[in-house]
């Protein structure tokens, strides 16, 4: 099972301690994560998403228009609408935050 | 894009100030382009987006646009011809009846 | 049946969106598949004490709990969130659960919705 | 209360949502009353308030309620008897010349 | 000098360290510095309050309806909004965060 | 000689407000009695990059401070903020200032608008 995590704020708590829970080693195997980073959460730091990395599969993303509009260069890969709209119907269960 | 099946239901709760308002309208254009129904519910200050006409956009290129009248009405916010003047009940049917659903608020 | 969790995490009345977060969840009642569960959580812990929001001109609350449970449909709140506030004392029901069963709870869910 | 003088500025920039509107209508109350000058501009989300009926009683209890028309005509809010439909310059000068200003946004 | 600083907020970091820093030795003597909750500021805990009293006076004050409606028992005398508008008046400037 | 300062302490685009208090500002300094400064710290020192808010269909960001500047008023941004956030390159004009300055100019001040 595939959960996608669309943050839209800088350093959102709640948004990326819930997806380190999911990430961690209680979590069922074969399960994986997904984040796209949106809006002003493109300016969130690495440090803040440091843990997820764990016993699933987590890949981290931003929408590209809008870490270009805040002169980010982001260490994660960028994807358009196109991706995120696949994204979103790739992915079995969707939170926006 | 290669098309795509499915339906997408979002709820834009917030007023046009929002970065939301943006993400939503090249959100739905590009799941219309794809061939994804889309079908969006206006509540709390979102009911302003029947004064904006990227909303009406939207609306003349296939999403269907359901505003809750009770909010509308609150805020005296005239009625439009471009949405369905809904409630709550429609909420709760696009949330269980889209294949994906995205919060925005 | 469609598991849907909305998430009340801010503080109670700064706007009138927790009120209308919680007619909201009422109103997903209405199509009969839906099972809906309303999470306190962070800030929103604060909004089940026995506050009275009408001193404010705020919305109301209780009474959409009170529907919300009274239809079959549950209220819970985060142990780690109300402990950290130090808040013993709720004005109403809640299912008080550990973060481990909320993040369970959240895995699960069809729809998640969190509110602002 | 006894009487007080002055003039007190207020600007509100939120939307009818927000707690703000509740604290601004009951602190002109009571301003009013004990006979303080009140002036308010509305600008971004706070013009909707134009839709709002207790800015209205506030205008007809005394304060002066004045719009930045600029941000009421992009929202499509229509323009209401009681307010004045002013600009930026009109909060530049009421910045400027109340006794105390309370900025609420 | 008398400054007042109306908190909407709860724990509104950039509002209570510029009163504290305002409160700090390096402020003139015989300034003085209130702070009135509002809002959701009402719960604000009292530990972060706590660095709000040094070589000026200090008088932390909330709002008596927005305390009740959340059912605050603030352990700061409260005022209504007779008090708020006579608060705002006597102090010399005020910022409202 | 009334003295002014708005803050700016938010992330930039997530509405339009950020561009709408520069718009302000600069309205502002109608009033030929008005000093204005704007005052960006925390997160609102992010607008200070190299920002293209067209891309997202926000509102203009360096006009207003462009105006600002050539009308004799201040841009100011808090050295605290910037080096907590790793900034050190600017894609326009700011006076960097030390918290101390920062405070005391607050206090000085005739008017402060903490803009959000």
């Amino acid at each position: 099972m595939k959960t996608l995590h669309i943050i839209r704020e800088k350093d959102h708590a709640l948004a990326i301690s819930t997806a380190r829970d999911q990430a961690g080693p209680a979590s069922a195997a074969g399960n994986e994560l997904a984040v796209l980073l949106i809006h002003d959460a493109v300016l969130t730091g690495e440090d803040r998403l440091g843990g997820l990395s764990a016993t699933v599969t987590v890949t981290i993303m931003v929408l590209k228009d809008d870490a270009a509009a805040r002169a980010v260069e982001s260490p994660y890969p960028s994807i358009d609408y196109d991706g995120m709209l696949k994204l979103v119907f790739d992915s079995d269960k969707v939170i926006c935050w | 894009m290669s098309q795509m099946k499915g339906k997408l239901g979002i709820l834009l709760a917030t007023s046009p100030e929002s970065e939301n308002t943006h993400t939503v309208v090249r959100l739905t254009e590009t799941a219309l382009t794809a061939g994804v129904v889309v079908e969006m519910f206006l509540m709390c200050d979102g009911v302003y987006h029947l004064q904006d006409p990227r909303l009406a956009e939207l609306a003349a290129k296939g999403a269907k646009v359901v505003v809750c009248a009770h909010n509308a009405a609150e805020r005296n916010v005239e009625r439009k011809d471009f949405v369905h003047w809904g409630s709550q009940y429609d909420l709760a049917l696009l949330v269980n009846d889209s294949d994906r659903f995205l919060s925005f608020n | 049946m469609t598991d849907v969790v909305v998430i009340i995490p801010t503080t109670p009345f700064n706007t009138l969106r927790n009120s209308e977060g919680l007619r909201m969840s009422v109103g997903l009642t209405l199509e009969e598949d839906n099972k809906v569960t309303v999470l306190f959580i962070e800030d929103g812990v604060y909004l089940l004490r026995k506050t009275d929001p009408e001193l404010i001109g705020s919305g109301i609350i209780y009474k959409h709990l009170d529907a919300l449970r009274s239809l079959g449909h549950r209220v819970v709140a985060d142990k780690e969130s109300l402990d950290e506030r130090g808040i013993s004392e709720l004005g109403t029901e809640a299912d008080i659960l550990p973060r481990g069963r909320i993040v369970e709870m959240l895995t699960d869910a069809d729809r998640v919705i969190p509110w602002q």
